[in-house]
């Protein structure tokens, strides 16, 4: 008799089997390693440092040695260029307003992105399952209010919470026991964008819990004399883990292009670091004379949030093929 | 092999030959349910497709209506639909000519058969339309035409109702009056009662074969009961595992079986009356699958201890609020079960039968204060009044009481293992460490007839039979003395139906334990039950020892049900009758409604019956 | 319905006030807010800023303050800003909402019918080289953030390109009145419209191909197809019309927060000055008055779009309907 | 009849900048709107150039009579001027307009006009300010004669300010908001929409009077827009749909722009100055050889190449602009100290940063959330690490981070901004951005940045203010010192002095610059 394989061992499976998980994972995996090797790029191969301003650097292109900032000569003089691509080790996509190298930029910018928006996503997913199977284990006046905080999160302008929370943190350090939250820490956005979608997730994770508290099982268990306690935690979480599974992609693809708009408004990473937004926001200063510098950062999270798609559309259908829709 | 119809017989409206049906599983593989399936159907004939679940009568009866997804099934062979190839056909030849022309088909599932949000008018027109444009004023009438031909009551206004607004049966009828709309050659019925109820069953059943014969149509029916087999079809086939293993006449496969598996199949068919004189609960015949012998089953060895009633319930009533609007707010109360009152002794068995709806589950959750809504009365187990314990007391209390759930994979967790699903409530209820429980559980599994390997399994990996077992198990972990098996077997197929009846009894005869046995199989109770209560929207209208509830029935109702159910014996077809159609609603009342005052009077001994 | 009416706007007052405490109390406590001294304009002498705090009540209990200014907001209605001095928020609200609206609505059309289209088209051609080329363009749609694609559709129409035949009936940015030119309000808007759109094309036409697909596998379309329905009549009469409940309440939701000032990215990219730029603009100077007016008036239509939401269902699904 | 006259000229700004009361209106952007909107009794001349810089007289018939030693103004009104709605002005205008300054509360009513006769309590009590002795009105003569304490050499460019223009004396004393007052000048607002359009006609009661004071304009109607980015109005010019932008072309489009478009970029200096005040109560800015440090350590001309070039922004390293008065070019913060700055002086800076052992402290840079003003911050950043400092940059939207910078409480230790100068004297960047007197801890209106507050030179200060009342040549010469005495403390980091750059459209004519007003819009011609 084959070995009786459990659900996740069936999703692993599931996915293992699937062509486009597979390719959509291993791209995936390989803009991680990318990110994760921003630092070897930005030393061995471009050989800058991506956090400092490189304005009055010179570059050799074609054995001339050339300003990465050019001054515009012709007509009134106006106006300083950065680099554009060169396309060769150093300043592969050229330099930004800075005249810092895009490439390298990208790279680590990446990594905060990803971090941001991951680190988000599980806040996210957190909050939405604790409100949700409160909301929907509870019942009655619990729900009420939870759900009326739903509506209020979802109406809240989350700009003004992240000005200001920004200005709140602003050059303050807080210290909560072991951790310390600056204000240029990843974490202000993180809380940030954490925060916007939780009524996204808590909603149909509500749903869930009602139908499952009100579900065969659970009602089984009542009836063997289960705790209430024992049957959150082991029959009701379990079975909403799914439905916070099958979000998770689909919440990672949302927060990075939520991370990139509250860095439009800069409110988000601060400089000297980079995120994707940043970037893309530094290359909308210069969208009309390098376009590249915003077309990369750009391309990076479509190319990103495409695949995460990809994946979560495969892991839906194994894991769930009825549930969630659309989105 | 099957034998083809004589030259110069009528040609077939259908032959279907060495038909073969593949589904593609994981990773592409190619998996054959049906393996050279030939058969025909002369015209106004009823053939009669029968086989275990699983054996792939659905897959055939959709393969001859091309309505398999083809980019995951394939088919071959060659299936004749009244001179069209039909596996030849382009699918809009399929649309144009076949599908609802020369033939049509009612499935199984009612409840979900028909769209949500179109009116029965609606989709009736459009079947009418479809083949045949026709003014709308004219398919309007031919639409109440065909709802009165199904005999739907007051079929014009009720044509601009939605589907959820029907029963059961009224869905039913409506599919077969879509089935009808364009008068089709051949009716293709999969299942078509198996989601009903008895009484309901028999109407439809009646109602087809009427239909068929002013029709002139032919009838491919399909069905696992063989009872009902016997009712309608002039042949039969019998499947097992996508072959077909036996084909005749229906008398000649009943009287005269020639497959073993055939003969397993009609020995485990529990047959009403067969009780007839038998004193106490009697188990299944065992069956040899290969030879088809059959080992007479044991009665019952263990009696039940009339001294003192272990469970006591009294003027038990469960009313449901029923809101309405989107206010939510109360409109009325569906009344689920009213004024029950009934004991049940040590190893006893009392039955609770009655149609779907009559209340028999929330009678039994009820008990165990599991139902929601509001329950009043008093649950006496032994000494203890569950109605007023406190829900820690309750908690604990439930071990005492055990209840088996209609729908056994629902009622598992499908994110724990079998094996943690049954050492949870043991290790709950503190009865020892979890070596203990561990034991426990193996030593039940090998009671219910399953490995104890199959611990470390998830519910889906089990069929109906087993997860029920496993049900049946995991009651058994609390040691409890009264077991409220609801529906356990009633999805059964019919040798696993048997199967779990004899292990049912096995364990009473060992522990003692009493049974409130929830059923609308009627056949099934009569072997299980020493006592039965008939219950009839929400009240017991009689009550009594099993002898003399099934043999001289006195409520009208209980004489309906028994007469209602189907005799797996063609030689004894009764359902030819027009009865009037009747609808089964909830018992759902105004919120002022006061329910009559009820007496009942002794017909017997211990045999009591509502006086109406 | 009276009731219904009241219990929802029950609900409505209670997030909207919920959601005024909490914006309320989040300004006072942002550090460089203080109105009094951005009112009293830079180098203003210490008296002048005592003297405006005064003079705004801002020297008085936080929670007087904000009965004042919830009196002012709907009783009086003369409200004004603290930074635009004199500018009443009331009007300015109502002057922009038409602005938004157009774009919002506008969107809402293109997105529902290509929506509708690319789902429908993809579920018929599921697998196949329409369905892929389609889901790949929507999967791109959703993936692209807003601005970006904005500012990417500036930068060829209004300057790249704009005087190839092709973009030279770009209008500069902008919004015109539906009033003072029907065309030109057209003209104005329809690279909004597609930006707007794109996104939620993508989105809603993917959710409504995996409905499709997952209502082909319900029972009543095999009952559609066993009558002898031709294919493009099942795919559109039934399980198109049974598909398209879940993208009606996500069509709901999304178009009350867009019209509540969550389209602001494409406000301002695109230069429209609806109230969501408008709440950006009174975000980014911190303007109290307008912040609060702007996200009560976003939770109305959130709160309302929902309401309007639950009566959709019930006029699409019959099985919600009790009498 | 002017052949120039008549069209309509298409303004486009990203916003509008929100109350229309010249009295209240605080911002250089509808100060140039002002410019012929309203009148003071003086005003700057209306023309391009350094001569801009004059006052003249414009509702007074001359300028006035200074006496009790430059205590005593007084001025006769010119006859026959009248407001938009037709009535005539008169002495009775010009009293409420002054009382009015204190009873709207305008914002300079405290720093401007507190040297008036009365105009203590009229600070106290705004409500009932009548500046009894200070403004005394002869209405038959048609004179009004204005007492001070204490005589002030700036007290005729205060008069200049918008903030003194004269409005009709039953104008509410109160700020009016977006409802457009009649004002005496050659235009009037005919509407009003700060989140959409302003629309000014020709005021239908002007004639001119005096083409120096208020010239009758060329256009008969400015249609001014608000909203869209800068990026888009670039796009609308160039393809001919507007005719000037108010803000900025982003540094991205300069090239472009000055290759493609030469004729239609005009430069002008403007009396502002970049800076990046260092606060000297905080570690590790309290250190005098920190801020020297890090003065040293920049590379003012990178910072140039951030704003868009030499063309654009000329390194300083001193507070006073160049051609400002009391400008000497002095430069002691580069490699070779003299006149004019040539290249930053890593080593001692570095020296002095070792010396002041603060190497490692956190210093976070507060920036405005423009491409500019985040650039620098960037850079400086990048500077403060190259010296050895744990330095972070943070971006807050531009309004709140004015307001926020200044508050004490807010602890901010550097950040970046500008001060353009409201009128012609040293007085008014040195005294103002590091008096003792503009620095109120604890407060969001705090000019005094860098809360920098010598006594030594705050006294110097006062006595160059008081000496510019006899002697201006030797008050500004005094200033060139002050200067020089401030940078020596170093509170502030200069970064530049930045060129206006106005963009027009093709047909716009008649281009004309005031230091003042910045581009006199009135001036140009479309036709
Ligand atoms: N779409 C499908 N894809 C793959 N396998 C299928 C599909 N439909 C049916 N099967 C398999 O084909 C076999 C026959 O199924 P079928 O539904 O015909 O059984 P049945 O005889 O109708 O049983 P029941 O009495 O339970 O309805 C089963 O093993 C089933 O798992
Ligand atoms: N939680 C509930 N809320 C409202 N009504 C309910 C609820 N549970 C049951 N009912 C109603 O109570 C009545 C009795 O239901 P019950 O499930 O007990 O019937 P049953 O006899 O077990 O039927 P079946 O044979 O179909 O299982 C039905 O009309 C049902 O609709
Ligand atoms: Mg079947
Ligand atoms: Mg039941």
């Amino acid at each position: 008799m084959p070995p009786p394989a459990g659900p996740w061992r069936r999703a692993l499976q599931g996915l293992a089997s699937s062509r486009t998980a597979v390719l959509s994972g291993l791209g995936l995996v390989l803009i991680v390693l990318a990110t994760v090797l921003a630092p070897v790029y930005a030393k061995h191969v471009a050989q800058t440092d991506p956090f400092r301003s490189g304005l009055s650097a010179k570059i050799m292109i074609d054995g001339k040695r050339s300003p990465v900032m050019e001054r515009s000569t012709e007509g009134l003089g106006l106006g300083v260029t950065p680099i554009g691509p060169t396309w060769g080790a150093k300043y592969f996509l050229g330099a930004d307003s800075q005249g810092r190298d895009v490439a390298a930029r990208l790279l680590y910018g990446g990594q905060n992105s990803l971090i941001i928006a991951g680190a988000a996503t599980l806040l996210c997913l957190v909050c939405a399952a604790v409100i949700g199977i409160v909301a929907g284990y509870a019942g009655g006046r619990v729900d009420t209010v939870l759900s009326n905080l739903i509506d209020m999160i979802w109406a809240f302008p989350v700009y003004l919470l992240a000005i200001s929370l920004s200005i709140v943190m602003l050059g303050k350090t807080f210290e909560i026991g072991p951790i310390h939250i600056s204000s240029s820490s990843l974490v202000v956005p993180i809380i940030i964008i954490g925060l916007v979608y939780v009524p996204y997730v808590a909603r149909p994770v509500r749903g869930r819990v009602i139908a499952i508290t009100n579900s065969d099982f659970v009602l089984a268990a009542r009836g063997l004399g289960i705790r209430p306690s024992r049957i959150l935690w082991r029959h009701i979480l379990p079975n909403v883990a799914t439905t916070l599974i099958v979000f998770a992609p689909m919440l990672m693809a949302l927060n990075i292009v939520t991370e990139s708009s509250l860095s439009f408004l800069s409110v988000g990473v601060q400089a000297p670091n980079a995120s994707w937004g940043t970037i893309l926001q530094d290359g909308q200063a210069l969208l009309y004379s390098r376009p590249v510098v915003s077309m990369a950062p750009g391309i990076a999270i479509m190319v990103t949030v495409m695949l995460l798609n990809l994946f979560g559309d495969v892991l839906r259908d194994i894991l769930d093929p009825k549930s969630v829709r659309g989105r | 092999m099957p034998d083809l119809p004589a030259p110069g017989a009528p040609s077939p409206i259908l032959s279907i030959r060495d038909l073969r049906v593949a589904f593609q599983g994981a990773r592409g593989a190619w998996n054959e349910v049906v393996h050279g399936l030939s058969l025909t159907v002369a015209a106004g004939e009823t053939v009669a497709l029968v086989g275990e679940s699983g054996s792939g009568k659905s897959v055939t009866s959709l393969a001859l209506m091309r309505l398999l997804d083809p980019a995951t099934s394939r088919i071959t062979g060659q299936v004749t639909l009244d001179g069209a190839e039909v596996l030849s056909l382009s699918e809009a030849e399929m649309v144009a000519r076949v599908r609802g022309r020369i033939a049509a088909m009612i499935f199984q599932e009612p409840m979900t058969s028909l769209h949500p949000i179109y009116t029965v008018g609606d989709q009736l027109i459009e079947a009418l339309t479809c083949h045949r444009p026709m003014p709308r004023a004219e398919a309007h009438r031919a639409a109440v035409a065909l709802m009165e031909r199904v005999r739907i009551p007051d079929a014009a206004r009720r044509l601009d109702d939605y589907p959820h607004a029907f029963s059961g049966g009224m869905r039913q009828r409506v599919m077969i009056a879509m089935a009808l709309a364009s008068r089709p050659k051949l009716l293709i019925a999969d299942e078509p009662t198996t989601a009903l109820d008895v009484t309901v069953q028999g109407e439809i059943l009646s109602l087809l074969k009427e239909l068929q014969e002013e029709y002139g149509m032919a009838m491919l029916f399909i069905t696992h009961d063989m009872g009902v087999v016997a009712e309608m079809a002039d042949r039969t086939v019998v499947m097992l595992r996508g072959d077909v293993v036996e084909e005749g006449p229906t008398a000649q496969v009943f009287h005269a079986p020639r497959a073993p598996y055939t003969r397993a199949l009609l020995a485990s068919v529990p047959a009403l009356g067969s009780m007839r004189g038998e004193p106490v609960p009697l188990r299944f015949p065992a069956i040899d699958a290969a030879s088809g012998a059959a080992t007479p089953g044991l009665p019952l060895a263990r009696q039940p201890d009339l001294s003192a009633p272990l469970l006591e319930v009294r003027d038990l009533v469960t009313r449901f609020d029923v809101r309405g609007g989107l206010l939510r707010r109360k409109v009325a109360r569906v009344h689920a079960v009213e004024n029950v009152s009934f004991a049940i002794h040590p190893a006893e068995t009392l039955a609770l039968v009655g149609e779907s709806g009559c209340g028999k589950s929330t009678t039994g959750r009820s008990i165990i204060r599991l139902a929601g809504g509001t329950s009043t009365g008093s649950v006496r187990l032994d000494a203890t009044e569950l109605f007023t314990l406190p829900p820690g007391r309750l908690r604990l209390q439930r071990r005492e009481i055990q209840m088996i759930p209609q729908d056994p994979l629902a009622s598992l967790n499908p994110r724990m293992t079998i094996g943690e699903a049954l050492v949870e409530p043991f290790l709950e209820h503190r009865m020892g460490s979890a070596a203990e429980a561990r034991a426990k559980a193996t030593r039940l599994m090998e009671q219910v007839g399953l490995s104890p390997a199959m611990l470390e399994r998830f519910p889906h990996e089990f069929s109906g039979g087993q997860r029920q077992r496993l049900c049946i198990a995991r009651a058994l972990m609390l040691d409890p003395r009264v077991i409220i098996a609801d529906e356990s077997v009633s999805a059964l197929d019919v040798s696993v139906k048997a199967q779990v009846v004899n292990l049912l009894l096995d364990i009473q005869e060992r522990t003692g334990i009493a049974f409130l046995f929830i059923s609308h199989d009627i056949a099934v109770v009569e072997r299980i039950s020493h006592r039965i209560a008939v219950m009839y929207q929400g009240e017991i209208v009689e009550i009594g020892p099993r002898a003399a509830v099934m043999e001289t029935p006195q409520h009208p109702y209980t004489r309906r049900l028994i007469e209602a159910v189907a005799v797996p014996d063609p030689a004894r077809r009764h359902l030819r009758r027009t009865q009037p159609p009747s609808e089964l609603m909830n018992p759902i009342r105004p919120l002022d409604f006061v329910p009559p005052e009820r007496r009942y009077r002794e017909a017997g001994p211990g045999h009591f019956v509502r006086e109406d | 319905m009276l009731a219904v009416i009241l219990s929802r706007l029950a609900r409505m007052v209670v997030v909207m006030f919920g959601i005024s405490v909490i914006t309320f109390l989040i300004f006072f406590a942002t550090p460089g807010a203080d109105p009094a001294a951005r009112i009293a304009g830079r180098n203003a002498a210490p008296e002048t800023v005592a003297a405006v705090r005064h003079d705004f009540g801002l020297d008085r209990p936080i929670w007087v303050q904000y009965g004042v200014m919830m009196r002012k907001m709907f009783v009086t209605g003369d409200l004004t800003s603290f930074v635009n001095r004199g500018q009443k928020i009331v009007p300015t609200l109502t002057a922009a909402a038409p602005v938004t609206l157009s774009l919002v609505a506008g969107a809402a059309v293109l997105w529902m019918a290509l929506g509708a289209a690319t789902g429908i088209i993809a579920a018929a051609f599921k697998d196949r080289l329409p369905d892929k080329i389609l889901m790949g363009v929507s999967m791109m749609a959703v993936a692209m953030p807003v601005f970006w694609v904005g500012e990417m559709v500036n930068l060829v129409t209004q300057s790249r390109l704009h005087d190839t035949w092709a973009f030279s009936w770009v209008p500069p940015l902008g919004y015109v009145p539906l009033s003072e030119s029907p065309v030109r309000w057209f003209l104005a808007l329809v690279f909004p419209w597609i930006t707007l759109s794109f996104l939620y094309i993508g989105l809603y036409g993917r959710m409504l191909r995996t409905g499709i697909i997952e209502t082909y596998q319900e029972d009543y379309i095999r009952t559609a197809r066993a009558k002898g329905l031709t294919a493009r009549r099942v795919l559109l009469k039934h399980a198109t019309r049974a598909a398209i409940i879940p993208v009606v309440i996500m069509f709901g939701m999304d178009f009350g927060v867009l019209v509540g000032g969550a389209a602001v990215l494409t406000e301002v990219v695109f230069g429209l000055n609806g109230v969501g730029r408008l709440t950006y603009q009174a975000l980014k100077v911190l303007d109290l008055p307008m912040i609060m007016a702007a996200v009560l008036y976003a939770s109305f239509f959130v709160v309302l779009a929902n309401a309007v939401v639950d009566l959709l269902c019930i006029l699409i699904d019959p099985r919600l309907r009790r009498k | 009849q002017d052949a120039h006259r008549g069209g309509t000229l298409r303004l486009v700004s990203v916003s509008s900048q929100g109350t229309l009361d010249p009295h209240v209106n605080y911002t250089s952007q509808f100060w140039q709107l002002y410019a012929f909107l309203y009148d003071g009794l003086v005003g700057f001349k209306k023309v391009g150039g350094p001569e801009s810089k004059e006052v003249v007289a414009d509702l007074a018939a001359a300028l006035p009579e200074v006496s009790n030693d430059g205590k005593t103004y007084t001025f006769t009104l010119r006859k026959g001027v009248k407001f938009s709605n037709g009535k005539e002005m008169t002495t009775d205008d010009v009293v409420a307009s002054f009382q009015r300054i204190f009873k709207v509360l305008g914002p300079t009513a405290g720093t401007f006009y507190n040297g008036i006769v009365g105009a203590d309590q009229c600070l106290a009590a705004p409500a009932d300010c009548t500046l009894a002795g200070g403004i005394v009105a002869d209405k038959a003569a048609g004179t009004v004669t204005i007492n001070l304490v204490a005589p002030d050499p700036e007290f005729l460019f205060k008069l200049s300010a918008p903030h003194a223009s004269i409005l009709p004396a039953e104008t509410t004393a109160k700020d009016n908001g977006n409802a457009p007052i009649p004002g005496t000048g050659a235009y009037m607002v005919k509407s009003y929409d700060p989140n959409n359009a302003m629309v000014i006609v020709r005021n239908p009661a002007f004639t001119e009077w005096s083409k120096d004071a208020q010239p009758e304009g060329h256009v008969d109607e400015i249609d001014y827009t608000f909203g869209g980015t800068e990026e888009a109005a670039v796009n609308a010019i160039l393809n001919g749909q507007a005719d000037w932008m108010f803000d900025q072309p982003p540094a991205d489009r300069l090239a472009e722009l000055s290759t493609a478009a030469p004729d239609q970029i005009h430069l002008a200096p403007l009396s502002a100055w970049w800076y990046a005040p260092m606060n000297v109560n905080l570690a590790p800015f309290n250190d005098v050889r920190v801020r020297q440090a890090l003065n040293y350590a920049i590379d003012r001309d990178a910072l140039v190449s951030l704003f868009g070039g030499p063309a654009l922004a000329q390194p300083v390293c001193q507070v006073l602009p160049p051609e400002f008065p009391g400008h000497v070019d002095q430069c002691q913060y580069t490699l070779d100290p003299g006149e004019s700055w040539s290249a930053p002086d890593m080593d001692k800076a570095k020296q002095l940063v070792e010396e002041s052992g603060t190497k490692g402290e956190k210093v976070t840079i507060v920036t405005e959330d423009n491409a500019a003003s985040r650039g620098i911050g960037t850079y400086l950043q990048s500077v403060l690490s190259d010296l050895g400092y744990e330095a972070a940059v943070q971006t807050i939207s531009g309004d709140i981070q004015f307001t926020y910078i200044q508050n004490t409480n807010n602890k901010v230790q550097l950040s970046i901004s500008q001060w353009y100068a409201d009128y012609p004297a040293a007085s008014n960047f040195l005294n103002v951005l590091f008096g003792c007197d503009s620095f109120h801890p604890g407060s969001d209106a705090s000019i005094n940045i860098a809360g920098f507050c010598d006594k030594g030179i705050d006294d110097r200060m006062k006595a160059a203010i008081a000496l510019g009342a006899t002697d201006p040549a030797a008050a500004d010469a005094e200033w060139a010192k002050i200067d020089g005495a401030v940078m020596e403390a170093s509170p502030a980091l200069p970064l530049f002095t930045p060129k206006q750059v106005d963009l027009l459209s093709t047909r716009v004519g008649n281009y004309a610059f005031s230091n003042q007003y910045h581009w006199l819009i009135a001036n140009a011609w479309v036709q």
